[in-house]
C-alpha cells in the first residue's frame, strides 16, 4: 500500500493519531507530510515529543488538540507554529492537553490494559496537574486518563507484508502506543521477506492482528535518525527551525517541502540522502531459535 | 585560568562536578550531555547515564549527538528499551542525579517549561515537559542549567513545569507525596544556586570568574540570598575542556 | 561467581524470591537446587507458574508464603509436595496468596512503577478475590497490591560478566519481575564477551545496576527448555510426578537429584543431555546498529 | 464412524470446531493446543493462536509440545513477547475464542481449579488459576474441556475461580463489570452442554457416539436440563483424526 493510499483509508478527519513514538528516531515525517498535502483536519495528535512534525501539522491547519509531553524541534528549541496556535490562534486554535514523558506513557498503557487510568507517583507538585483534565489527584498518587489513539504511525527498519514489524534502537512509547492503538500503520525502511522477521520472533514490535497496513517508504523518517540506515539531519531541523519563525517562512517551506512535492521518493531525491546514509554496519550477534 | 573559555563551557565543567562515582545519572539534551561525558572521563568512571528515550550507557557516545535518540547513542547502550523502564527505575529511587533544562526558575527552585502567562492563552508557549517534570519529582536529587538573565530568574514562575521545593516551605515536597530530594543547584552563566539542606530558597553559592556578585544579584528576579562563604567557580581545568571540546568539536552547544 | 556463592550472598532465610518468570521454559531449576542444599527456610516464592520448582521448595521445607498463579507440574497436572503442605502442613503449613497471570504480572508492575497498585478488569468475579488480600474491589476495578521480590534468579541463553543478559523466546513476566526485585541475580548457559551483548542491546533484558551477580550455569533450566540450546525433558517431569506422589518417594528423588548432588556439572552427568540438547540452529536475522 | 477414536480425540475434533476463522484463539494447554491445530488445518486457516507464556502463531508448532513455551512453539512464532502483552489484547476484547481446563465445574459454568473444600484447609489443593480467570473474564466467549463424572459436574463449586455466569440470574456477568461474554460450550467425554443466548445455566446439546442422555444426566452433580433438539455429537471425520495425529502422534495427550 501507498503512504497516500494508508493515509486516506486509515486517518480520517477528527482521528486521534499517535507518531513519533519512538522519541527522536524513527519519526514519520512521511506519513504526516501526506496527512498536510491531503488536508487532514480536526486531529488529535498524541506522542512523547515530536521533533517538529507536531510543528509542521499544526502549522498547516490539520490539529484541533495536541496531548503530548514536550512539542519543539529538539536540537532547535521552540516550536514556531505550536507557539503561534497557543498564543494568537495562528492558523486556528489548538487544545493542549500537557503530559510528562512518564504520565503519556502511562496513558497509552492504560488503554492498552483497558483501564480507565493508571496511578503514578509522577507529576506531584506539577501545574500541569491544574490544566490537563485527563489527570487528577487521589491521595499521594496522580491517576492519568487512559488515551485510545484510533491509529499509530510507527517507522520501522524493515516489516514484512503481513506487518511483522523489526525496530531496533530506543524504542521510547512505541509499545504502548501500538497496543493502546485501534490500529496501527507501519511504514519501513525495508519490506523482506517473512523468513526475516520471524527469525527473530522476540523483535516483532506488534501482533500483526492490529496491523491494519503496512507501507514501503524508504527515507521516511528524514530529518529524524534511523539506526542502521540514516543520521539526523541537524542542518534540515535548524533550516526548519529558521524558516518557520514567521507565517510566511513556514508557508513558503511547506510548500517547498511538502506541498509541491508528490510524495516521498520525490522528496528524497531534494535531500543529499548519501550524507546522511549510514555506511558503517554493525550488525547484531544473532540468536538461536533452534528447536530440535 | 589556563585557557580561554566560553560560559557554556564552564557550565557543562560546573555540572560535571556534580555527577559522583557510581551515580545513575537521568541525562537530559544539550549541556547535560556534555556534563555526563566530561564526568566519565574523569572522576566518575562508574557513573552510568540513563536516556528518557529509553537508553542506558556508560561510555558516552564516541559521535556528535544532536539528540539523545541519535544512532551514535545506540552504539555501545548497555541497555535500548522503553521508556516506561527508564522511568521505572527513576521511580523506585534508582536515579541518582537528572539534569533538567528550563525556561524560568523562581527562588525555590521550581522550573517553567510550559506557559509563560496565563496558559489559556499564553504570552509565550514553551516546549512543555519532556522528561524535566518526571526528574524533577523522582529523581533523588537535580540540577538545571540556564541563562542568567532577570526574565528567567524570577520571583515566580508563571506556571510549574517541574516542581523544585513548591511554595519553600519546610517538607513541602514530602507533604505533597513528592518522592524524590529536589534541586540541589541552579547552574546559570554567570554563578551557581544551591539550597540549603532540606530545601527551600535558593542562594548563591559561587560566582564565575569575571563576574561579580553585585552582578548576579542585579541580575535575578528576586532579592538573591548570597552565602557567607560565597567563592569564585573554579573555572574548567585542561582536561575538562579538552574533554568538552573532544564531545562537542564543533562547539554545537557550547560555542553558539 | 558460582551458583552456590550468589545463594548463600543473595538469598537469605525470609527473602522474597521471584523464579520461573518467563513460565514454562528457562526456569532455574539448579538455583532452586542450590537453596535446597543451603537449606533456606521461610522464604516467599513469587512467579506466575512454576512447572514443579516450586513444588520441590516447597517439598524440602524453604517455603513460607507462595505468590502465584499457578503451582503445578505443566505436562503431569498437580504438584503433590504443594499438596500435602496445603492439605497437611507437611512438611511445614503454607501461605498461599493466589493471583491470575495478569495479576501477578500486574502485582509486578506496581512494584516496578513504585505505585501501591494496579488497577485491572480481570479477577472480577473470581473467588481469588476473597482469599487473596493483596486484592481489592473498587468500584468494577480490582486493584492488585505490588509485590516486590528481594532478588529475581533468572536464568538466560547468554550474558557477560557485567551482566547484560539476552534471553529469547517468549519471556511471560521476565522483565516486570526484574524490575520489580531489589536485585536480580542472572545465570547463563553462556557467558559472552560484552562485544556479544552489547551488539544488540534491545536484547538485553535488564538494566546491569540491578544485577547483582552472573553465574554461569549451562543445563541450569533442566528439565525446563531453553531455546537454542536444550529442549523440555518430559520424561523427568513425569518422573518427578510419579515419585512425589508419596513423602517417601519425593524425599528419594530429592536425595538423588538435589541432596547427593554436589552441583549442577555433576547434575548434568546424571542426565542425558546430549539427547536433548538442541542441535539444529536457526540464527535470527542481524539488525544493523550501524551509526556512521 | 469411519474409525475408532478416543473420547479425547472427539473432545478435540468438537473443540476445534469451536473455531471460526479469522479468531483469536487464546490457547490454552494440552487438548485446546490439538484443537487449535486441526482448526487451523482445516476450517480457519485464518485463525490466530495467543499463548499466554507471550507468543503469537498462525501455523500450529511443526514438533510435539508438552508446554506452550516449548522451543518448537517459538520458532516461526509471529511475536513473541510478555505475557501481560498477550493480556492486554485480551483485556481490550481482541481475544475471540478462550479455552480454559478445569476439575469442576457448575450449572452455571463457574469453574474451579483452586480449592476443594475450605480454601483455609483444603481438601485437594489444585494448582490454581494459571490464565484460567483472565480467560474467563475476559475473552469474548470460551470453552472448557472435562472429563464427565458427577465429582467434576458439580451443583456449586466449592470456589469459584474463573467465574461462568455466577450465580446464574440474568445481566450477572455485566452487572459484575466482566468484559467477556462468557461461556459458550462445556464440552465433556461423554457430550457437550451450551448456554441459552445471554449466560444463565449449561444445558445437554448433544451426546457422543455410543452414550445416552440417561447416562449423561445420571452423570451429572445437578439435574441436568436436556435440550428439546439434542442430538448425537458428530464424530471426528477422517481429516480431523488425521490431523489430530499428526500433531499428538504419540497420542501424549490423547491416548493417555
Amino acid at each position: 500500500m501507498s503512504m497516500a493510499q494508508a493515509i486516506e483509508r486509515f486517518v480520517p478527519d477528527g482521528s486521534t493519531v499517535a507518531l513519533g513514538v519512538a522519541l527522536e528516531p524513527l519519526i514519520p515525517f512521511a506519513a504526516g507530510h501526506e496527512i498536510i498535502r491531503q488536508q487532514r483536519r480536526n486531529l488529535e495528535l498524541v506522542g512523547p515529543i515530536s521533533d517538529s512534525l507536531f510543528d509542521q501539522l499544526i502549522g498547516a491547519g490539520c490539529v484541533r488538540r495536541v496531548t503530548a509531553a514536550w512539542v519543539g524541534n529538539v536540537s532547535e528549541g521552540l516550536a514556531h507554529c505550536y507557539r503561534r496556535a497557543c498564543e494568537q490562534e495562528v492558523p486556528r486554535a489548538l487544545e493542549v492537553r500537557d503530559h510528562s514523558n512518564f504520565s503519556i506513557s502511562l496513558a497509552l498503557w492504560a488503554a492498552a490494559w483497558n483501564v480507565p487510568s493508571l496511578p503514578t507517583r509522577t507529576l506531584l507538585g506539577s501545574d500541569i496537574l491544574r490544566t490537563n483534565p485527563d489527570l487528577s489527584t487521589v491521595d499521594d498518587l496522580v491517576e492519568v486518563k487512559a488515551v485510545r489513539p484510533d491509529v499509530a504511525i510507527v517507522h520501522v527498519q524493515r516489516a514484512d507484508e503481513l506487518g511483522r514489524a523489526h525496530a531496533w534502537g530506543p524504542l521510547g512509547i512505541s509499545e504502548e502506543a501500538g497496543l493502546a492503538a485501534g490500529r496501527i500503520v507501519i511504514s519501513c525502511e525495508e519490506l523482506v521477506d517473512a523468513s526475516v522477521t520471524l527469525s527473530d520472533p522476540n523483535r516483532i514490535l506488534f501482533p500483526e492482528t492490529k496491523v491494519a497496513a503496512v507501507v514501503h517508504e524508504p527515507g521516511c523518517a528524514h530529518p529524524s535518525p534511523v539506526q542502521g540506515f540514516f543520521k539526523r539531519d541537524h542542518a534540515f531541523h535548524r533550516d526548519y527551525a529558521d524558516r518557520s519563525r514567521t507565517v510566511e517562512g513556514f508557508d513558503a517551506w511547506l510548500r517547498e517541502w511538502v506541498l509541491d512535492v508528490p510524495d516521498r521518493g520525490e522528496y528524497l531525491k531534494r535531500v543529499d540522502a548519501e550524507a546522511l546514509r549510514i555506511k558503517q554496519h554493525r550488525p547484531s550477534v544473532p540468536s538461536d531459535f533452534g528447536y530440535e | 585560568m589556563s585557557e580561554e573559555f566560553t560560559p557554556q563551557e564552564l557550565m557543562v565543567a560546573v555540572a560535571s562536578r556534580e555527577i559522583r562515582d557510581g551515580d545513575v545519572v537521568f541525562v537530559g539534551m544539550r549541556l547535560p550531555i556534555l556534563a555526563y561525558a566530561v564526568a566519565r572521563n574523569s572522576h566518575a568512571p562508574q557513573a552510568r547515564g540513563l536516556f528518557e528515550v529509553g537508553l542506558m550507557r556508560d561510555q558516552p557516545a564516541s559521535a556528535f549527538l544532536g539528540t539523545m535518540g541519535d544512532p551514535p547513542n545506540v552504539a555501545g547502550a548497555l541497555w535500548a528499551t522503553r521508556m516506561s523502564n527508564a522511568m521505572a527505575l527513576m521511580a523506585q529511587g534508582e536515579v541518582d542525579l537528572g539534569f533538567i533544562g528550563g525556561a524560568e526558575v523562581d527562588r525555590f527552585g521550581n522550573l517553567n517549561t510550559s506557559y509563560v502567562g496565563d496558559p489559556r492563552r499564553p504570552k509565550v508557549k514553551l516546549p512543555g515537559s519532556g522528561g524535566g517534570a518526571d526528574i524533577a519529582i523522582l529523581s533523588r536529587r537535580w540540577v538545571t542549567l540556564m541563562s542568567h538573565e532577570p526574565r528567567r530568574l524570577v520571583e515566580k514562575v508563571s506556571f510549574v513545569t517541574s516542581p523544585g521545593y513548591g511554595d519553600g516551605s519546610p517538607g513541602w515536597r514530602k507533604r505533597n507525596g513528592l518522592l524524590g530530594g529536589g534541586p540541589v543547584a541552579i547552574i546559570t552563566t554567570l554563578g551557581v544556586l544551591r539550597f540549603p539542606e532540606g530545601g527551600g530558597e535558593a542562594y548563591l553559592a559561587s560566582v564565575h570568574p569575571g563576574h561579580a556578585v553585585d552582578e548576579v544579584v542585579a541580575q535575578t528576579g528576586w532579592p538573591l540570598q548570597v552565602s557567607d562563604r560565597v567563592s569564585e567557580t573554579s573555572a574548567p581545568t585542561d582536561s575538562e575542556l579538552a574533554a568538552i571540546r573532544l564531545f562537542d568539536p564543533e562547539g554545537f552547544w557550547t560555542r553558539s
